[in-house]
């Protein structure tokens, strides 16, 4: 074993990252100090809020609901829309020194269209655009749009049209046949998956007698969800071609390194860091360390290598 | 924000529990020591406090800080659920994790007589901005004698504190609220501290009487930084973050999501 | 208000059991002292490991992967045999005071057939009989037959002929759309629904780099998938007529409540005695006082309450 | 099994952590008191532990019993992993929860000579043994220095224990099995508990020369009383239950699971 650099930086279809840990969509301040400096030293890159055409409010009602190791958010796609986005808060999220990925919340295809045309003036700006069509907390597309081969093909078809940057799809949990879903947007031209989102979950308050949210069920996020994460990305990885990003309840390094031997070339990570801003720099400091200890010298040599 | 600590960024650190006071059944002052110091801290400004054990419960919880010395905090913690029940059952030495502090204080008045009206453990801020200008009055509301340890030990703190009791067991029947009609509305400002309910009702004294007035609350929160949009309260100026918008907000602007 | 004497016990369809708290398949002891005196005083009924026609090894390799919050297991149908079971099991677990389900594993057909046909020869020792069609640690059969309606209607069909008495069937959590499967059930004559069973996952040994467990995927179950088990419940329980006994983490007395106000007549408690044998009696005793401070009388008075 | 602790069971009770003595880096020796007295243990009986606080980690993690008196019970435990790590890390007068004691003991050998084999932590029920039957001999084998703590600590409550390094850094060089070859076949016995590899090899090595031989078995365990079939191990007799068939067998019904 020839003891050689370790260098932590990987590809996704083309796509370079500092590192393969991503920050999850929805979790992360648009403020310029999240943005750079040590808070960001082993992130390479991270995710916006979903935007929308128009500005949304989000849910009424409560919106987080703690459970075993887990979160159940109903935040609903609360953001100022596409221009105010643009206008206040990318030239302060670019101002760092982190990749930005934008995610586009699925609505109508009109809609959708005439986001990504406003996002394409500035598409130098941002590394990859990730499509979501995964939120469980709307009740219009969201979720719906990709639970389903045909409407997933064709809201990425869409997406493609109107966007010349990499285009992330980020697939819900629960369909069907993850798979079969998988296959049908890879074939529409996304560049890589996000495999998954928050998984539909639901609470009780036992003293109102009601459901603590006011569309009743939640998306389930945290480590809670890891061991179910990691079998999608198993399953989907080996059924396309392109990439596949590892998203679900990641807290350790050790669920980094299972995540790429199980196909991925990326992880995200949301909701372990509101308990745990360490955590991007000793899971890095640690996947480093796995690496070298194993004599490899890149991240890249994980991918897959727990299917052989 | 750069330090030595476990993380570069300070903003997020091991402490060390040192003292542990019981000061009433569920009701606790817990006393933390941290390597580096903290930097200054205005009163009703946060933290948010979790285990460094396992994972669950997963979230920190938000607490006011109501003590500090370069790298000692204090805070006072009821025992409310779990998530609180766990930390007031850790033993003195326990490391735990601290992020914060966070969110803005109560807006410094010069020139004007402060009147902080709290609800139990809303005292907590209080204690603090005592540390920090004695001339402040403090007025504590609690529902009765079971609150009792609390009022003494928060007497002793701030020597001329007004304790009101719900049911007329320790100190002046009542609430806080009673002392609004004193108050001149150029000369004086309210803050205010204590269960949504409570508040509520110094929000609607206040307009009456034309009382400048601030509130602090108390919402759900899972990052305390401003990612996760959990912690939103509706205002007169559209939703925002009681975690980074807040906690403290002039109570006029308040229109809260019921 | 009138203060009335609380009781703990319920009906479903017919069954009555002396508490709503049962113990899930394949965690128990099938030994006498566990079936009898205070570690049960709280337990209405107790499933039996699963049943198959000949006896079983189960699976090899790692059989357990601790999660967060969570439990990953590999057992793989592991039993003596329906024949060994009636001659050595059932006289020492039916000296007890518990009520016994018995579990019997869908195998094919025939074999199921036989199975049922030498327990309905002491069809009166058995509380009901839970049809597993939702076993995630084999190849044939298992969860298969209960992830698609015309399946699972087969199966419980056949069921319903070779089985007389009381007949609940033990779905998947993961199928295209459980609700048409539970009406599939419904219609093929179950008298009520397990909703549900343990959640398809994985583990990755980092240090193997090869998944931990033989067949690669395993079921979670504990306290990590109980907002999702209560959504299934939720959803579940608006789409049929008969009782749905709610099962996935639950592990104190807010989860029976919350199951029960989304309609669970019942609920079953597997992975997190494992870890607190008190779990039984500290949960029937803080539903008791919950009922008292409610007014309720019963906790049937709280099925479904959180729909309305 | 009644009493009146918080379960009428006493399979698991409530213990507080009375004593925590870290023998080196990593090795610690846990003392738990208990309200309620423990039944007698025989030597080889385990105990599952875990903390009362959260719910991660979630299942509690086995030991054998290395010491009891009355209402008091110790641990020698090693950090292995997450769980371990959570449990050593855990301050004096914390309260843990305890199930057990658990499973079958080393079977009583009158009129034998019973050799005991040790790999590291495995001595801790060689010290219960000896604090039972003083005439037994304990052979503890160690990788080296680093272990030096816990061959000190031992050979304190075991006079003449014989220590093993397989760096020849501590006592006699090489490892425990080293004695199996001075054995008698009709009048001695040996007993064994460490790691699965060392076992394998006293395994083969009494064998070999007849000695009778019983060996506890460490598995993945979840319940600990026979209920989840996670711990199964392969035996001459077919699938056996670590927890309540073992975790001592006769070392020749042992075939493993690989
Ligand atoms: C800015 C701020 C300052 C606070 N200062 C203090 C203080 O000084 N002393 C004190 O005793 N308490 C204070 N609280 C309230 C304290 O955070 C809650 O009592 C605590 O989070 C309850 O947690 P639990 O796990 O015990 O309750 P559970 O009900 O089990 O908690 C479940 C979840 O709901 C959240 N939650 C429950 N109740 C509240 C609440 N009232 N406010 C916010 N989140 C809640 C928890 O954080 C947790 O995520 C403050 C809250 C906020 C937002
Ligand atoms: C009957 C018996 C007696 C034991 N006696 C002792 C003792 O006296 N002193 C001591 O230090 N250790 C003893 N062990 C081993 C001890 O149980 C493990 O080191 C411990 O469970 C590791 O937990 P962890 O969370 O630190 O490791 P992790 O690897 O993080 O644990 C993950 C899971 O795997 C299980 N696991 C991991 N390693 C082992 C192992 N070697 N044996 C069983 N389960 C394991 C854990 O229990 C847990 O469920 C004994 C094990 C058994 C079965
Ligand atoms: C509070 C919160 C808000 C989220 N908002 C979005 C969002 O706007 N767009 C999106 O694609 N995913 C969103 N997600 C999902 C996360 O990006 C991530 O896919 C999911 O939480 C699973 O990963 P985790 O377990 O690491 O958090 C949100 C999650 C949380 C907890
Ligand atoms: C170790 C283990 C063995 C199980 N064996 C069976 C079984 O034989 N038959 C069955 O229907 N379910 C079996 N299950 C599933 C449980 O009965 C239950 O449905 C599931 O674990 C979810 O509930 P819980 O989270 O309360 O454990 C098993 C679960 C575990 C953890
Ligand atoms: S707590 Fe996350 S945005 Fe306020
Ligand atoms: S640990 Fe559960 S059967 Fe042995």
């Amino acid at each position: 074993m020839i003891d050689r650099p370790v260098s932590s930086s990987i590809s996704i279809g083309g796509v370079l990252l500092r590192s393969p840990l991503i920050i999850a969509s929805g979790t992360w301040p648009h403020e310029p100090e999240y943005w750079k400096g040590p808070i960001c030293s082993f992130v390479g890159a991270a995710c916006t809020k979903a935007l929308t055409l128009r500005p949304r409010e989000g849910n009424p009602g409560i919106r987080l609901w703690e459970t075993p190791c887990g979160l159940l958010n109903s935040i609903g796609l609360q953001n100022p829309g596409v221009d105010s986005f643009l206008r206040d808060d990318l030239p302060k999220i670019s101002s760092g020194d982190v990749g930005i990925v934008v995610n586009v919340a699925m609505e109508s295809e009109e809609e959708t269209a005439e986001v990504l045309a406003r996002l394409s003036v500035f598409e130098d700006r941002f590394l990859s655009m990730e499509l979501n069509i995964s939120c469980p907390n709307v009740d219009a597309g969201g979720m719906a749009w990709g639970s389903d081969p045909v409407l997933a093909a064709r809201a990425v078809d869409l997406a493609r049209q109107c966007w010349r940057g990499p285009l992330w799809a980020k697939l819900p949990p629960q369909c069907g046949n993850i798979a079969e879903v998988a296959r049908a947007v890879e074939e529409a031209g996304a560049d890589a998956l996000v495999v998954a989102n928050t998984w539909l979950g639901m609470a009780m308050d036992p003293v109102s007698e009601k459901p603590v949210f006011s569309r009743n069920v939640a998306g389930l996020s945290g480590p809670a969800i890891f061991p179910l994460a990691l079998r999608l990305v198993w399953e989907v990885s080996s059924s396309v071609h392109i990439p596949v990003i590892g998203c679900g309840g990641i807290s350790k390094t050790e669920d980094v390194i299972s995540m790429m031997l199980a196909g991925a070339s990326a992880v995200a990570i949301g909701t372990f860091h509101f308990s745990d801003l360490g955590c991007f720099r000793n899971i890095g400091r640690g996947l480093l360390e796995h690496l070298a200890a194993k004599g490899y010298s890149s991240p890249m040599d994980l991918i897959g290598k727990g299917k052989k | 924000m750069c330090g030595n600590g476990p993380w570069d960024s300070l903003l997020e650190r091991e402490v060390t529990l040192t003292k542990k006071k019981e000061l009433t059944k569920n009701l606790f002052v817990l006393s933390f020591e941290s390597q580096d110091p903290f930097p200054g801290i205005q009163p009703g400004q946060f933290v948010m406090l979790r285990t460094s054990l396992g994972m669950d419960p997963l979230l920190g919880r938000p607490f006011a800080v109501c003590g500090t010395g370069e790298s000692r905090l204090e805070l006072l913690v009821a025992v409310a659920g779990r998530g609180t029940r766990i930390l007031c059952s850790l033993p003195e030495r326990e490391r735990l994790v601290l992020r914060g502090p966070l969110g803005n204080g109560f807006p410094p008045q010069p020139g004007k007589r402060v009147y902080c009206l709290a609800g139990t453990t809303g005292i907590a801020p209080f204690l603090l901005a005592r540390q920090q200008t004695p001339k402040i009055h403090v007025h504590l509301g609690i529902p009765g004698r079971g609150w009792g340890g609390l009022a003494t030990w928060a007497a002793e703190r701030i020597p001329g504190l007004c304790v009101y009791s719900e049911d007329s067991s320790v100190g002046i029947g009542g609430t806080p609220l009673a002392c609004i009609d004193q108050l001149e509305p150029l000369n004086d400002v309210v803050w205010a501290c204590g269960p949504t309910g409570m508040l509520k009702a110094v929000q609607t004294a206040c307009e009456r009487r034309k009382i400048p007035c601030w509130i602090s609350l108390e919402t759900r929160m899972a990052c305390g930084i401003g990612g996760c949009h959990g912690c939103v309260v509706r205002t007169v100026a559209g939703l925002r973050k009681t975690c980074t918008d807040g906690p403290v907000f002039d109570s006029r602007e308040v229109l809260w999501n019921d």
